[in-house]
């Protein structure tokens, strides 16, 4: 299993898209940063392909206002839980 | 020579980046606020991920840093009181105007030219 | 007609600072007048007399002199933007308790303000982003 | 009229949206740098809007090895032909 | 402990970055040649706007500098010889992987996860 | 586990600077290792010592710095990437005629072959990008 992480959101950039076009089977996705905006009910939709394996930092997340505002099939993590997602996973894969 | 057309505003400033993420929104902000010190009649426009600066309830940065939400609270000071949202990006992001942590015109597509075109000069962050 | 530019991209990491320097010979050879190139954002670090280029690689630093010194170019770097990215003059760098500095003559520190004047003054503003 | 300067690819931007979302009728676009992209027949249909007032700069569709390769809707003017642009427009805003 | 499998290539660089626009197609070459120097088995994966890398008929830069072609073409000398291209990105442009400056292997968006998973590390520029 | 950070964004433009400081001061804290922070592409200007963010903001140098200190956390530089930045130590600026220096210890000016060997020699590399 491998963690890729995306900073940019799906609203000005497409670099979501070779995210997901790098993502295995079980390869699960962080969004960070501005990234976390693909949390929102509205944008969620991008991320279809892997339902159930997408996560957003809850950080980044509060420090927009965005915090409540997220799609419910997002899991929202801390910055311990995104350590921890770097210790499961193999590697972790960039994009930005 | 410079045409001085009296209808004109002096400056647009376009805002196209989220707050915390980088230092655009910021430094677009700080380029208008310098207008309007200097008696410059200034508008804004939040386009694409730039109207999530608008969104009400949010906190300090990753170290602490202030973010921009503070900025925008004095903008009215600053006799800035133009300012344009693109309702497309607005209704993209799933946002209504009236959530909005300042009170904000959305402007459809076909009005986004008209304001670019309404300002002597155009600056885009 | 008179212009000025505004540069907001990194040297040596965008294309930005290239492309503002060839559209800056351009207009001056059509007889245009440059007053000024504002550096903002990370355009800021076209400024650094530290910067220490390959041989084989254009200069930027020497490009923008050479530019300036031709055509009586003013070099305006926003000072807000540039202290922060470790930019200073010397008497940025005395005020702050750093010894050394890195930006030098003929880029001069300025305010934003010279930037909004410049928008009123000249005909023509262009921008170049990263 | 007003000249639009547009420097990124729509391969991997959407600034080009942002741009064309900013054009009144008489105005026109210039592609430079990556943005030089565009002009691909097969992405020059993000500009059909537009279609007649779309410039892209020679010098850096030459530096790519993409001269040959546009549209034929495109015209491509160099360095020079981008300072005639821009004394043309009483403004120019630029995309990045 | 670092997971030894020797069925694993030791590095892929991830190139999505067109010449001349940015120095991310050359620092992320820069890489490449640095661990393949080192013995490391290196491959290379161009995706995105990264595909127009290859074209070939280029030139140098607005102020003269090279650009990244000479850099491809010593890519052999250092023994890197997996050139994998994202099939999709070049079917976007237009472009056939025949037409291209080095012999390669398009791949397709599924063998894309593969390609990660094949490599102890991955780095994108 | 043993981890490396590799950071390509410039400070004071990105977050990508306080992302990797937040990244990095949790894993210490759940007890694993961080052995480097490699800084690449415009992540090199975080380590410039001539940096002068307002009071009120983040000072990234020294929290760097103190990270550094308190983990014993190596700061490597990519050289190339730095000396066309305008970020030079003392060696280097003295073999490229220049006055004055803006890398200070505990940063290190180093070759990418560091980046290689750190993906090679620690469990976890996560990059930071702008």
């Amino acid at each position: 299993m491998l963690l890729h992480v995306v900073n940019r959101s799906p609203a000005n950039s497409r670099v979501f898209e070779q995210a997901l076009s790098g993502m295995g089977p079980d390869d699960v996705l962080l969004l960070i940063e501005d990234g976390v905006q693909g949390a929102l009910p509205q944008l969620v939709r991008y991320f279809a392909p892997i339902e159930g394996r997408l996560f957003a930092l809850k950080e980044d997340l509060e420090a927009r206002g965005l915090l409540g505002r997220c799609a419910e099939s997002v899991q929202v993590v801390d910055v311990d839980g995104f350590v921890t997602l770097t210790e499961e996973a193999e590697r972790t894969v960039s994009w930005y | 020579m410079h045409e001085h057309d009296d209808t004109l505003r002096d400056l647009l400033v376009i805002l196209r980046h989220a707050p915390h993420g980088s230092s655009w929104l910021k430094e677009g902000l700080d380029a208008a606020l310098v207008a309007a010190a200097f008696g410059q009649s200034v508008s804004l426009l939040f386009m694409g991920e730039g109207v999530t600066a608008l969104m009400p309830g949010q906190g300090p940065g990753p170290l602490g840093q202030k973010g921009t939400a503070a900025t925008l609270e004095m903008l009215e000071m600053y006799d800035i009181e133009t300012l344009l949202v693109d309702a497309q990006a607005l209704s993209a992001l799933g946002f209504s105007s009236d959530e909005l942590m300042l009170d904000v015109t959305p402007v459809s597509a076909e009005a986004i030219p008209e304001a670019l075109s309404a300002h002597r000069l155009v600056l885009t962050f | 007609m008179r212009y000025a530019i505004l540069l907001m991209g990194a040297p040596y990491s965008h294309q930005a600072s290239h492309s503002a320097l060839r559209f800056a010979r351009a207009l001056v050879a059509r007889g245009h007048r440059l007053e000024a190139v504002f550096f903002y954002h990370d355009g800021v670090h076209n400024a650094s007399r530290l910067a220490a280029p390959p041989q084989d690689e254009p200069h930027l630093v020497d490009a923008w002199t050479a530019l300036s010194r031709e055509h009586e170019v003013s070099l305006q770097v926003c000072i807000a933007a540039a202290l922060r990215r470790g930019l200073l003059d010397e008497r940025e760098a005395a005020r702050h308790g750093k010894e050394g500095s890195s930006v030098a003559a003929p880029f001069e520190l300025t305010g934003l303000g010279q930037l909004i004047d410049l928008g009123t003054r000249c005909d023509r503003l262009v921008t170049f982003g990263p």
